[in-house]
């Protein structure tokens, strides 16, 4: 397998990646805004299929794109009490700005200075096939507790959620 | 010599004992300040009357001395200096501020200010009267800066409406635009001569010419914001907004000659540039030219008059430009009555109409005999018609351009006196002739009509004594010469029987529209007063009030918001180490330990119970690592 | 870097690296509590590529990165649905979702 | 008596506060606060009388102190310490009076101003290094009590952040004179005998660096202004005179008794650097105070604009130069306190100090809209007031300096302009045309304001008319530096 991607492909799925979560925090309708993180989740789901992850692609596809935004446009709506309140002003934030763009500006300096270690290469990238069998093999116990972390979310997510307790 | 120190005291005198009375006294002193200046008047004669014999060889005699600064070597000194062109001007001065004060008694006499008016006033000619008599530069700024305090305070008269409020300060900050540049030149000069002194500046001092360039030029520009030159020229007609009989001194016979002064008495520097000749005859020309135009398309009559004094101070610098000192200081002279006669004519004539709109008047001279022959005498001086004052020095003018081979300058100059007449002739017509459109129109009191005569028998007269004073200042070329005179007396006459083709015959009502129609663009334009207020409020001061407040904001967001954010990391940090306790101290008096109680409590601020806060504060710890980290290299 | 030039581990890294930056602005800035957890999610989602992407150009045989980031994603899965059952319920308490309503922690 | 005179004018005011503080009553700690600081005028005034115009130190007084570091107490004045401590002790007095009816802790407050008074005049007679840190620290303690206490709303912040400010400052000057002091050229404390001393270059180079931090947070000098708008807003109208009159001038006091003759070299060096932060600071103050609202803080602005016209004549070094920075210290410190007494005075009356809210100040007040007016056109530099001279020596001695790039000078020189511009606006909407709601109705000036205000008036008018009544002190001591340390 080669030791680059093709570098058109990621430039447009970067590129949607990218302009998908600015846009997403630059919309001042909060709606829209869900909108985008869910193109952001399917270009990333994009780049997953170009790093030869099909698997991923795929779980991204139907955890991300399919259930969270979901989630989130239902939460959403349960807390909208007129259509105008998803509407709201923008707001800068320039002290977050400010620390973010230190933060990711330290993280490219750091990245343009990083020396990776040297790549071993198979001739040919593993199948999905592959991956079962070592997923179920050789991490089939943090893939039971995973399991467990998620039926107790879920437990918790229901228990606070409910609405007539109180 | 002495008394020649009373001329500017006496004024000065008058202001102080008024501006500090309450408002009652100081209206009953108003005679004080007439007296004043009346008595200036009297010593400026004898002044003039001592220098006269002398003639320009004269020497300039010191008539008072202190020296309030010594600084770096230099003695900087206030000097009252008599000789030949200080003694004409002061005579001028005082002339014109007597006959302006004793017309203001009857034209001010209803004001409840009129104390104040004339403590103004007073001021005013006695800061004009320290520059003329000044002998220094320094001295020269000082006593034009303060002219500016007072013209100020004179067009903000009635500040209570907003119009004239704002054209003071349209007028304040415009002029020191110019004055910036006069104070660089200061500087400049300074720096070169180490002197401000005239004799050390002018005479002993060897100019090298770009220094000589950066001074003239410098001071060229200041002089271009006193006496409205191009682009500079704004504020005169705003400052029509305040009382007319200081307009007529300020706006149209002393203040705004002042620039015309500064630049004959800087001749020699301007002449050892050459570059700065050229520069003053480009301006005074396009200014005598487009403040005529200017002046044919304004419906109110003071502005007319603005604009007019624009045009002839144009033509001043033109005879400057062209090397003309004599020229130009004569045409000052003259121009100083008879603008200052039109102007109070100007008075009488809005007393009597109820209005400054020309369009609104008519048939004034029925009623009004005293007034129209003044106005007229004023006109035609203005017009360059002989025998006025107006035709000899601008005569003068003109012969000065032909003797130096300017004729680009030349004929813009023509251009100018035929547009000069045309607008003195829609003037007059529209004013005095046609239909009345008021009622009860009656003639003004004696004492606001004996200043008028008085000045039309100046403008009348003055033109003869022509040759003699420019013998006394010491002129270069022989005049008039009669090939000159006759150009020009034919423009003036082509350009007042226009004028009377257009609004001089009419028999009911004036149809301009036609006329109006065939200049479309040009009309347009010329009544946008040619886009230069607009390029101004546009370009410059909007900007400039946008820039502020951008500032504004930067300073509290980005340089404040740097310091507190300074102030809040520290405060982090010494919340890693919270030992105090804050309750403890609390209300001790000791500076320290109070300084230790307050940062407790901002530090108690950060526990702000905000989950974005702690992350904040948790990435900012992080992204401070990783600087320390990409700083170090690792 | 040129576009369209063949794409490597710093490549992604740095875009990864935006992404995160990007998320982190918004986790920081935004009042309404539902931002907030969609910026956490791209900041998830940031560090999820990185993981698949270091994996991929380092070691692809051994697909340590693609699981880990199979356990990422269901632990943020479960991390938004409870934020948002949170949101809920503190909506039903206060009517409202702006984070600087809730500052019961505060010192 | 005439050879304490200095310990006296310092250290009257000390036994000023305890009595103050300790007095009976309120109408009796203001009445000895009146009494003292009149003494202390008068004490000064004394000295000004006494004082013999040239070069050098007078009323020099030495007395051993703290041998083991050889710190002594060493007092005197010379020409340009002498105009700032008559202008200490007249505007403390006038604080005194400006604050006659305060009613909150009265006792607390003008034992804190008598205080502020000994920190005041100490820092301008200190002549060794650790007197002067002491009293240069000493003042920021009961200016800090003073805005902190009897401040406005947010009075926390902008005493908290005085406070830090100029502490940040005051750290690395202390720096620098433990630098002086630890270097084999240096070796003393006595601020006069390290005058001349030839410390390397390199070495003067990080010591101006810190002692320019140290003063230049006082000045200040853009961008580290941003306390001085806050502190001024925020303090009550008395401790805004001091601070705008007198604390400003302490840290260009310093530039010119510290930097200029002790390291000449770095002064000479970084002199480009401090003319481009000068005319930076002239512009931008100016810019700043056109787009205020608040009254306070335009006259706060405008001091960034018109303190930078000091450091732009001690950046030339010349004597022009120096002279007009004195002579701008002088006369701001006259302008301003005007200014701030009558921004007070009016506030007091209309409770706003928005521009908006107050206008006709002429029609419905003349004697405070005339003298508000009068302010206005000294602090926008009309020749004939004192706001001129510094402003024009300023300018005069840059040009002439090679030091000072010419387009500094010209960025400054339209800083004049500009100061019209936002003074002038001032004018209009203040001082000019109708009465505004807010004013209609309010009385004028009393007889105590007029009082405070007159010699301030009269100060302005003489310093601007007869400029040698002021520069007859400075002058020589400024051509001795220029000579001396600046070598022009």
């Amino acid at each position: 397998m080669p030791e680059t991607v093709n570098g058109i492909a990621f430039f447009l799925l970067a590129f949607a990646t990218i302009g998908g979560a600015v846009m997403m925090l630059s919309t001042r309708n909060v709606v829209h805004a869900a909108f985008w993180l869910l193109e952001t989740m399917l270009a990333t789901a994009g780049l997953y299929l170009l790093l030869d992850a099909e698997f991923l692609a795929l779980v991204q596809v139907l955890v991300y794109a399919g259930a969270v935004s979901v989630l989130v446009l239902f939460t959403i709506m349960l807390t909208l009490r007129r259509r105008e309140d998803a509407v709201r002003p923008f707001e800068p934030g320039w002290g977050g700005m400010a620390l973010a763009a230190l933060f990711g500006g330290a993280m490219l300096v750091a990245i343009s200075r990083a020396q990776l270690p040297a790549a071993k290469l198979p001739e040919a990238p593993p199948t999905v096939a592959d991956f079962g069998r070592v997923l179920f093999t050789q991490w089939a116990v943090p893939f039971e507790i995973a399991s467990l972390v998620l039926l107790v979310a879920l437990v918790g997510a229901v228990w606070w959620s409910g609405g007539d307790r109180r | 010599m002495g008394y020649v120190a009373l001329i500017p005291l006496l004024p000065a005198l008058s202001f102080a004992v008024l501006a500090p009375l309450p408002r009652a006294w100081r209206n009953w002193l108003v005679p004080v300040s007439v007296a004043a200046v009346v008595a200036s008047l009297g010593l400026s004669v004898a002044a003039f009357a001592a220098t006269w014999p002398g003639g320009h060889e004269a020497h300039a005699q010191t008539a008072f001395e202190a020296v309030f600064a010594h600084i770096g070597g230099a003695e900087l000194a206030f000097r009252l200096v008599v000789d030949p062109v200080s003694a004409l001007m002061a005579l001028v001065v005082t002339l014109v501020g007597t006959a302006v004060q004793v017309y203001s008694v009857g034209y001010m006499h209803r004001e409840e200010r009129i104390g104040w008016y004339f403590a103004a006033l007073s001021l005013f000619t006695a800061a004009m009267l320290t520059l003329v008599l000044a002998d220094n530069f320094l001295q020269l700024y000082m006593a034009w800066e303060v002219m500016g305090l007072c013209s100020y305070l004179l067009i903000g008269f009635w500040h209570q409406q907003p119009g004239p409020r704002a054209a003071s300060m349209k007028a304040f900050l415009t002029t020191r635009v110019g004055d910036v540049g006069f104070a660089l030149g200061l500087l400049v000069m300074y720096a070169n001569v180490g002197s401000f002194d005239f004799a050390a500046v002018l005479h002993e001092h060897a100019w090298q010419p770009a220094a000589a360039t950066a001074v003239a030029l410098l001071l060229l520009f200041g002089a271009m914001g006193k006496s409205a030159q191009l682009p500079l020229h704004v504020w005169l007609p705003d400052a029509m907004a305040g009382p007319t009989p200081a307009s007529a001194l300020i706006h149209a016979a002393t203040m705004v000659a002042a620039g015309v002064y500064l630049v004959g008495r800087a001749m020699p520097i301007f002449e050892a540039s050459g570059v700065a000749l050229t520069v003053t005859l480009i301006v005074g020309a396009l200014t005598a030219l487009v403040g005529g135009l200017l002046a044919a398309v304004q419906h109110d009559v003071k502005k007319v008059l603005a604009y007019s004094t624009i045009s002839q101070l144009g033509y001043m610098f033109v005879a400057l430009g062209a090397g003309g000192f004599v020229a130009g200081m004569y045409h000052l002279v003259t121009h100083a009555f008879f603008k200052s006669l039109l102007f109070l004519g100007a008075g009488v004539i809005i007393h009597a109409a109820h209005t400054q709109d020309m369009r609104e008047m008519g048939g004034l001279a029925k009623h009004m005999p005293v007034t129209t022959a003044a106005f007229g005498a004023g006109a035609l001086a203005l017009a360059g018609v002989p025998p006025m004052a107006g035709f000899f020095s601008k005569d003068e003018i003109l012969t000065v351009l032909v003797h130096e081979h300017q004729y680009a300058a030349l004929a813009i100059a023509l251009a100018a006196a035929f547009v000069t007449a045309f607008y003195v002739a829609r003037l007059f017509f529209r004013v005095f002739t046609g239909p009345p459109q008021t009622e009860h129109l009656k003639e003004a009191h004696v004492e606001m009509l004996a200043p008028m005569v008085v000045l039309a028998a100046i403008t009348a007269v003055v033109g003869f004594a022509g040759p003699a004073l420019g013998e006394f200042l010491g002129h270069e070329i022989p005049w008039p010469e009669p090939g000159v005179a006759a150009l020009s007396v034919g423009v003036a006459a082509a350009g007042l029987a226009a004028g009377w083709w257009v609004y001089g015959r009419r028999t009911v009502v004036l149809n301009t529209r036609p006329l109006k129609e065939r200049f479309g663009v040009l009309y347009t334009a010329l009544s946008l007063k040619l886009y230069f207020d607009l390029t101004y409020d546009n370009f410059v001061v909007k900007p400039y009030a946008r820039l502020a407040a951008w500032l504004a904001r930067f300073d509290l967001g980005v340089i404040d918001g740097v310091v507190n954010g300074a102030g809040r990391l520290w405060q982090a940090l010494s919340a890693a180490g919270s030992w105090f306790d804050t309750r403890a101290v609390d209300g001790a008096v000791n500076g320290a330990a109070a300084a230790v109680v307050a940062s407790g409590e901002r530090v108690r601020a950060i526990q702000v119970g905000r989950v974005q806060a702690y992350q904040a504060l948790m990435f900012g710890a992080i992204v401070l690592v990783m600087l320390l980290l990409v700083v170090k290299g690792v | 870097m040129t576009i369209g030039a063949p794409a490597g581990a710093a490549q992604f890294m740095a875009l990864s690296a935006v992404l995160f930056s990007l998320g982190l602005y918004g986790a920081l800035s935004r009042k309404n509590a539902v931002m907030v957890l969609m910026s956490l999610e791209l900041m998830a989602n940031a560090v999820n590529l990185n993981l698949v992407s270091l994996t991929r150009f380092v070691d692809p045989a051994a697909m340590t990165g693609q699981f880990f980031a199979v356990f990422s994603m269901v632990v943020s899965a479960a991390e938004i649905g409870l934020g948002l059952a949170l949101v809920l319920a503190i909506y039903r308490q206060k009517k409202t979702v702006e984070l600087e309503a809730m500052e019961e922690l505060k010192g | 008596m005439a050879s304490h005179l200095l310990t006296a004018i310092v250290f009257v005011p000390l036994a000023g506060a305890v009595a103050c503080a300790l007095a009976p009553s309120a109408r009796a700690s203001r009445a000895l606060a009146l009494a003292v600081s009149g003494v202390v005028l008068a004490l000064a005034v004394w000295l000004v009388a006494a004082f013999e115009p040239g070069a050098g130190m007078q009323f020099v007084e030495r007395a051993r102190w703290i041998p083991q570091i050889g710190a002594e107490y060493h007092l005197g004045v010379d020409g340009i310490s002498l105009p700032m401590l008559a202008l200490s002790a007249l505007l403390t007095l006038l604080a005194v009076v400006a604050s006659w009816n305060v009613s909150e802790r009265p006792k607390t407050y003008f034992a804190l101003l008598m205080l502020l008074a000994v920190g005041m005049n100490g820092v301008f007679v200190a002549l060794d290094f650790v007197l002067f840190y002491v009293f240069w620290e000493l003042v920021l303690v009961p200016m800090y009590f003073l805005i902190a206490w009897w401040g406005g709303p947010r009075r926390q912040y902008a005493s908290i952040k005085f406070f830090l400010y100029t502490l940040f400052g005051s750290v690395f000057m202390l720096v620098g004179i433990i630098a002086l002091y630890l270097h084999p050229a240096g070796g003393t404390l006595d601020i006069t005998a390290l005058a001349g001393r030839g410390f390397p270059a390199q070495f003067q180079m990080w010591a101006f660096a810190a002692f320019f931090l140290g003063f230049a947070v006082k000045v200040p000098v853009f961008p580290l202004h941003t306390w001085l708008p806050d502190a001024h807003v925020e303090a009550p109208t008395a401790a805004s005179v001091l601070l705008a009159g007198i604390l400003l001038k302490m840290g260009t006091y310093g530039f010119i008794r510290v930097t200029l003759p002790i390291l000449p070299e770095a002064s000479r060096a970084w002199a480009p650097a401090v003319a481009a932060l000068a005319a930076v600071s002239i512009v931008y103050g100016a810019a700043l105070a056109f787009a205020q609202k608040d009254l306070k803080k335009l006259v706060a602005y405008s001091s960034v604009s018109h303190m930078g016209f000091v450091m732009l004549g001690i950046a030339a070094g010349t004597a022009e130069g120096i002279s007009g920075a004195v002579a701008v210290m002088f006369s701001h410190g006259v302008i301003t306190g005007m200014l701030f007494l009558l921004v007070g005075m009016v506030y007091e009356r209309t409770h706003t100090r928005m521009i908006e809210d107050v206008s006709g100040l002429s029609v419905q007040t003349p004697v405070a809209g005339g003298l508000l007016a009068f302010a206005s056109f000294a602090s926008l530099g009309l020749p004939g007031l004192s706001g001129f001279v510094g402003e024009f020596l300023s300018l005069l001695g840059a040009w002439k300096s090679e030091l000072v790039p010419a387009g500094w000078v010209v960025v400054s020189a339209v800083g004049v302009l500009l100061a019209a511009a936002y003074m002038l606006s001032v004018v209009q909407r203040v001082v000019l045309g109708e009465p505004s709601k807010a004013v209609a109705g309010i009385s004028d000036l009393s007889l105590r304001e007029v009082g405070v205000l007159v010699p301030l008036v009269a100060l302005t008018l003489v310093v601007g008319v007869w400029w040698d009544s002021l520069l007859r002190y400075v002058a020589p001591v400024a051509a001795e530096l220029a000579k001396r340390a600046v070598g022009s």
